[in-house]
């Protein structure tokens, strides 16, 4: 069974430690793939490792059938790995529209690329069209003036989730999307994240057994920088190492 | 309707400043139009620098490498007989975009103060290889003959070369607000905020900047051509770390990455020097009294008082 | 455009030809001098004998009275050429003077004699001027940079010098003494060392100067390079087997005050002495030390002669400072009474005079100072003078 | 030959300890403030003008020189609590700004008090001389800075590797939060240092008078090259202070005796006169550019 991702024995060490210890994992082209474990499992790590943040020391990282494991960042980028991040990362002093226009820019080389010098990029009217359709489809179309730094927290995810999205990835890295909201911005988001299911590659980290049970099409557990089980999540939900490994009594 | 009347006054302003030399004259000030072209160059430069810090978010030490690198072009070709400012001012130009895509090259793998360090040390590196050059005047400098020719205007007299400093600063202004309104100046902005965001989201962020390092040295190295003309030297001075770090405090006190910044922190600096001359032998202690006020009251530059009065 | 073209000519015409028949109500004096840095001494010198001549006019030179604006250059060609621009185009300055060093002097002569103001150098001699750029606007009433050194130069031969380094600044003047030097020093110059303009720490030159031994070492290294060489040259232990010799710019007062016991026994040559023997020298020198309670070095003695170069040009023309190709004939004529006695200028506006040997030692004060020792050349001019095409 | 070299060495580490006097306060001040303090030349500028000022007066060498450290030291001080402190949580554009314009303020201030001319500073008179070394005579002064300078160098060694402010100051300049939550006085640590950095300057002044010139603009010159010094050694290491000096001034040094010696082989005396020194002033560049490239933390990282 081949996946849109597959990554085999990956491993990456900080000093003594192993954050990474050998992952094998493969992610499906159009599925929700989570990815969940204990504190210090090494789930921060890895995603750095699929986006370029990080070189692994050892093993492969396929993505659509090429090897990607020696190449940037930007590179992947360039192949459609796009990933939103842990703590916010949007551009504070830029309208929200702008922030997801630069996005639709990184990605559109239909009108030339970022070196054109000359032309006002507000009058590049598609792509501002573009980049109101993500915003609107994040619930923020109404707030599209407004500069990132004065709206909320919630709004701030959903922006960058717009973000990641406006790149037209193959696939999506999300990490830990409902890190700091509150019940009902995180409903927002786990709905909004639902949405995506069946047009969107997702592999997503997030604590939220709840989420991740509801919305996953597959759950993968890490324990300690290696891969303890990936299937459904019915099954992992039942799988008795993941339970003594991992869940212990969390779950019921 | 703001815009508009933006526009209104910025024309308005210009053609004021055109108007200056006739002014002066009236008054039988005549040596304030050269001052005055000394302004308009200064400003140039200061922009430029701006546009590297302001937008690009490179606070670069070095900038003087190209200011003076572009004098000492002009005034080398005029030693080897060329006059014509049609080609020396391009060659200028050329040549510190070249020196810039090199020393960019090498300085941007660094960030931050270090960043700060080694730009500075290339300009070291090419003052220090300058005053070794017999040829280009070592530690005297090298003095032009004449004005560049700039057929069919006639740059011999003060009035005129002001009022071709000045087309260009206005011009310069005008062709950098364009770029930071492009996609590629969009781009700039959003490295300047978030650097590693723009390269997860797949901009080739090094090239970015490193071209905005290009177009800042190039204009400088027009400031340079320019001021070779106001002053009649190419000296080693303009290439010493004291004028990056001249140019660098104009920005800071105009306004970083403030459209006006770099014209009014060189104004102001240079005005303020030239007044308090006049009345003290001490200008330079008032001069840093005013600087460190705007330090430490007016975070946003001179630029950011105006803007919030208006 | 043509009618405004031809009201500007029929103005300038206007303005040209109405003060030749006027005399100017004022002389104004722009005096531009190295006053800050190692080497101020030496400006602060020319201008004090400026200013003392002044008194000694009565604020006046030619009966009109003098306006005289200091500026200092910084020993920075940058800063001299800003500061001139301004004299030139803002105050409009009848005479330039002050300038110390040759490489400053160069930069602005071009604006200041394009101007047709006149240059006055009571110092910078540099050959260039001298040759194939002799200007009708440019005077020089101190020397040519060579002849100080070719003076100490014939000296050295006279003496039985075998080996000579030469340690000198390199800009256009440390050039000038080092081949005026070699001009007529006859023995070997081992090495010729080119030190930066203005450095102070010399550690790296005499360790070469110890290892190459040489009889002599010949400096030219003005104001407080000198002082620093001399002191170190001492403090490294080299004073005991190397001889030092030099112009009389470096052993002048400035040196030997900062200097002092280790000054003794330097053989020098000038064009002028403190102890030379005639009545402007003397009330030179008795009013220069009552006024600045300290004796007059050459610089401060061509300062003197500069202003009163002027001043007798200036009571020439009857204070018509526009006509100025009488001006110049009023300065070429030199009527004024120099403190190094005789005086007069070569066709290239530079001096011809006598050049003397002078020892430091203990006068019969005890203070150290310089001796007149006796006449090394009689009538010397400079060796460009041929180069030189001064136009009518 | 040998002689030479060894002579030209010594003149190196004389210059280079010197250089290490600047830069251990540069360093520290950069290293745990964050904080680019231009005006760290005007420091080293005010102890020389103190110093000759203080020995004139009192007609001993060595009174000047304390003179100079304690009032330097009480003035830096004095402009940290009243100053500097308030620009440590602003952008480094603004600390460039307000210690430019210190720099323009001291040497104004300089010129008000003492005139555009240079002070004269004599070394001590039994110093003036020189001593026999390995055969050969060396100015006893230079020995007397070489002395000073290692003295110097030992105690801060020992301060910063043996004592408690030492631990407090290490750990400040590997993460300044950290030692916050450890419960130094950041505040007083920050002032104490200011103060020692701003005592050391004024020796360097004190000591350097007498070899340069006691003058307006001295500080200039040599701030650079103490920040090259800091950069090569790694932002916030007194070791890296140390060896970036001593590489600095034995590499400036060497390269400007042997440089015009080695072009004198192949070109004229003129030019070999003209290139060496421009050669030499390069090659400390040189050397930063090929040290960042290689190691961007600079030899000797604080940071973790």
């Amino acid at each position: 069974m081949s996946g849109l991702l597959e990554i085999a024995g990956l491993k990456r060490h900080f000093g003594g430690l192993w954050a990474t210890n050998g992952v094998d994992l493969a992610v499906r082209e159009g599925e929700l793939h989570a990815l969940i474990g204990p504190n210090g499992a090494g789930k921060t790590t890895l995603i750095h490792l699929i986006s370029g943040a990080l070189a692994p020391d050892a093993g492969t990282l396929r993505f659509a059938g090429a090897d990607i494991t020696r190449l940037g960042m930007h590179a992947r980028v360039a192949r459609g790995i796009t990933r939103s991040y842990q703590i916010t990362q949007v551009f504070p002093e830029l309208s929200l529209l702008e922030n997801v226009r630069l996005a639709v820019q990184a990605r559109r080389r239909d009108f030339g690329s970022s070196f054109r010098f000359w032309r006002p990029a507000s009058a590049d009217f598609s792509m501002i069209e573009e980049a109101e359709e993500w915003l609107g489809r994040v619930g923020l179309a109404e707030q599209a003036g407004e500069h990132a730094r004065d709206v909320s927290h919630g709004e701030q995810r959903a922006l960058e989730l717009a973000m990641a999205l406006a790149t037209r990835p193959r696939l999506l890295l999300l990490d830990e999307p409902m890190a700091g909201m509150g019940p009902e911005e995180s409903e927002h988001m786990a709905s909004l994240i639902a949405s995506l299911k069946g047009t969107q590659t997702v592999l997503l980290v997030e604590h939220d057994m709840d989420i991740v049970f509801r919305l996953a099409d597959r759950v993968s557990v890490l324990v300690a920088g290696r891969v303890v089980a990936s299937d459904a999540p019915e099954r992992v939900r039942d799988d008795p190492e993941v339970r003594r490994a991992y869940l212990g009594d969390e779950v019921q | 309707m703001k815009d508009r009347r933006h526009a209104l006054l910025e024309l308005g302003l210009l053609a004021a400043a055109a108007l200056l030399p006739f002014a002066l004259q009236a008054i039988g000030e005549d040596y304030y139009i050269g001052f005055a072209a000394r302004l308009a160059i200064f400003a140039l430069a200061a922009t430029s620098l701006n546009f590297v810090v302001g937008h690009g978010g490179m606070v670069a030490f070095g900038h003087a490498a190209f200011f003076g690198g572009g004098a000492y072009v002009v005034a080398l070709l005029m030693q080897a007989g060329v006059v014509s400012a049609w080609l020396a001012w391009p060659a200028a130009v050329a040549a510190a975009a070249l020196a810039a895509l090199l020393i960019g090259a090498l300085s941007l793998r660094t960030k931050g103060v270090y960043f700060i360090m080694i730009t500075l040390a290339f300009a070291q590196m090419i003052y220090y290889s300058v005053i070794s050059l017999q040829f280009a005047g070592g530690d005297d400098g090298l003095p032009l003959d004449a004005r560049s020719s700039l057929a069919p205007f006639d740059l011999g007299n003060d009035r005129a070369l002001y009022w071709v400093a000045l087309a260009l600063l206005a011009a310069s202004l005008h062709a950098l607000r364009r770029v930071a309104a492009s996609r590629y100046g969009r781009a700039l902005a959003g490295i300047r905020q978030n650097e590693a965001r723009m390269e997860a989201l797949g901009y080739p962020v090094f090239r970015l900047k490193l071209v905005c390092f290009v177009i800042g040295a190039a204009l400088a190295g027009l400031a340079g051509a320019l001021l070779a003309n106001q002053n009649g030297l190419a000296s080693p001075g303009q290439l010493y770390w004291t004028q990056s770090g001249m140019l660098l405090v104009m920005v800071i006190l105009g306004g970083v990455g403030k459209r006006y910044g770099g014209v009014l922190g060189a104004i102001a600096l240079l005005g303020l020097e030239e007044a308090l001359g006049l009345v003290t032998g001490h200008s330079h202690f008032y001069v840093g009294l005013a600087l460190l006020a705007v330090a430490l009251f007016a975070p946003r530059g001179l630029a950011g008082l105006l803007e919030r009065k208006a | 455009m043509n009618k405004k073209k031809t009201i500007a000519a029929l103005l300038a015409a206007a303005t040209l030809a109405a003060p030749a028949a006027f005399a100017a109500d004022a002389v104004k004096v722009g005096f531009v001098s190295t006053l800050s840095g190692p080497a101020a001494g030496l400006g602060v010198d020319i201008r004090d004998g400026f200013q003392l001549a002044l008194k000694h006019l009565g604020g006046k030179l030619g009966n009109l009275p003098a306006e005289v604006i200091v500026a200092d250059d910084q020993q920075n060609p940058n800063t001299a050429k800003q500061v001139t621009e301004r004299l030139l185009k803002k105050d409009k300055v009848d005479f330039m003077t002050g300038i110390v060093f040759s490489n400053i002097l160069l930069t602005v002569a071009k604006p200041v004699l394009d101007s047709r103001t006149f240059l006055i150098s009571a110092n910078a001699g540099p050959s260039q001027l001298a040759g194939e750029d002799c200007n009708p606007y440019f005077f020089n009433v101190a020397w040519q940079n060579d002849n100080v050194a070719e003076a100490i130069g014939k000296w050295a031969s006279d003496e039985g010098m075998k080996t000579v380094i030469s340690v000198a600044p390199n800009y256009p003047g440390g050039k000038d003494a080092v081949s005026g030097f070699k001009r007529f020093y006859k023995g070997k110059m081992a090495d010729e060392m080119y030190t930066k303009l203005g450095q102070l720490d010399y550690a790296a030159e005499l360790a070469q100067l110890r290892a190459a031994k040489p009889d002599a070492v010949y400096f030219f290294l003005p104001g407080g390079m000198g002082i620093n060489f001399v002191k170190q040259f001492v403090a490294a232990g080299l004073s005991k087997d190397i001889r030092l010799i030099t112009s009389g710019f470096s052993a002048d007062e400035d040196v030997i005050g900062a200097v002092g016991e280790p000054m003794l026994g330097l053989f020098n040559s000038s064009h002028w002495a403190h102890d030379m023997d005639n009545a402007a020298n003397r009330k030179f020198v008795a009013d220069f030390e009552k006024e600045y309670k300290r004796l007059p070095s050459l610089y401060a003695s061509q300062g003197y002669d500069a202003a009163m170069l002027m001043d007798a040009a200036v009571r020439q023309v009857k204070g018509k400072l526009d006509d100025k190709a009488a001006v110049r004939k009023a300065l070429e004529a030199a009527q004024f009474a120099s403190v190094r006695g005789k005086f007069k200028f070569n066709v290239n506006h530079y001096p011809v005079q006598d050049y003397y040997l002078r020892l430091v030692r203990k006068d019969e004060k005890g203070r150290i100072t310089n001796k007149l020792m006796g006449t090394i050349f009689t009538n010397h001019a400079d060796a460009y003078v041929g180069q030189c095409k001064m136009p009518k | 030959m040998t002689q030479l070299i060894l002579e030209q060495a010594l003149n190196g580490l004389q210059f280079g300890l010197m250089l290490f006097l600047l830069a251990a306060g540069l360093t520290l001040v950069f290293g745990i403030m964050d904080m680019i303090n231009l005006s760290h030349g005007s420091l080293y500028m005010g102890g020389a003008y103190l110093g000759a000022a203080a020995a004139q007066a009192a007609g001993s060498f060595l009174v000047g020189l304390l003179a100079a450290m304690l009032g330097m030291a009480v003035v830096g001080a004095a402009l940290e609590t009243l100053l500097l402190r308030r620009l440590y949580a602003r952008d480094h554009l603004a600390q460039v700004l307000a210690t430019f314009a210190l720099i323009l303020i001291a040497n104004e201030t300089v010129r008000m008090i003492w005139g555009p001319q240079p002070l004269p500073l004599n070394p001590p008179a039994a110093l003036a001389g020189p001593v026999e070394l390995f055969g050969f005579s060396y100015p006893a002064y230079r020995l007397l800075i070489i002395g000073v300078g290692l003295a110097v160098a030992a105690f801060l060694y020992l301060l910063v590797a043996r004592t408690r402010a030492g631990m407090w100051v290490r750990a400040g300049a590997a993460n300044r939060e950290m030692a916050e939550a450890l419960g130094v006085d950041v505040r007083r640590l920050f002032t104490g240092i200011f103060a020692l950095g701003a005592a050391l300057c004024a020796a360097a002044g004190v000591l350097l008078g007498p070899l340069l010139a006691v003058q307006v603009g001295m500080g200039e010159n040599i701030l650079i090259l103490a920040f090259v010094v800091i950069v090569i050694g790694g932002i916030g290491s007194i070791r890296g202070a140390l060896v970036g000096s001593l590489l600095v001034g034995v590499v400036d040094t060497l390269g400007r005796a042997l440089l015009p010696t080695l072009l004198r082989a192949v070109a004229s005396p003129e030019v070999a006169g003209h290139l060496g020194p421009a050669l030499a002033s390069i090659t400390i560049y040189l050397l930063m550019a090929a040290v960042l490239f290689f190691r961007p933390q600079g030899l000797f990282p604080a940071r973790a």
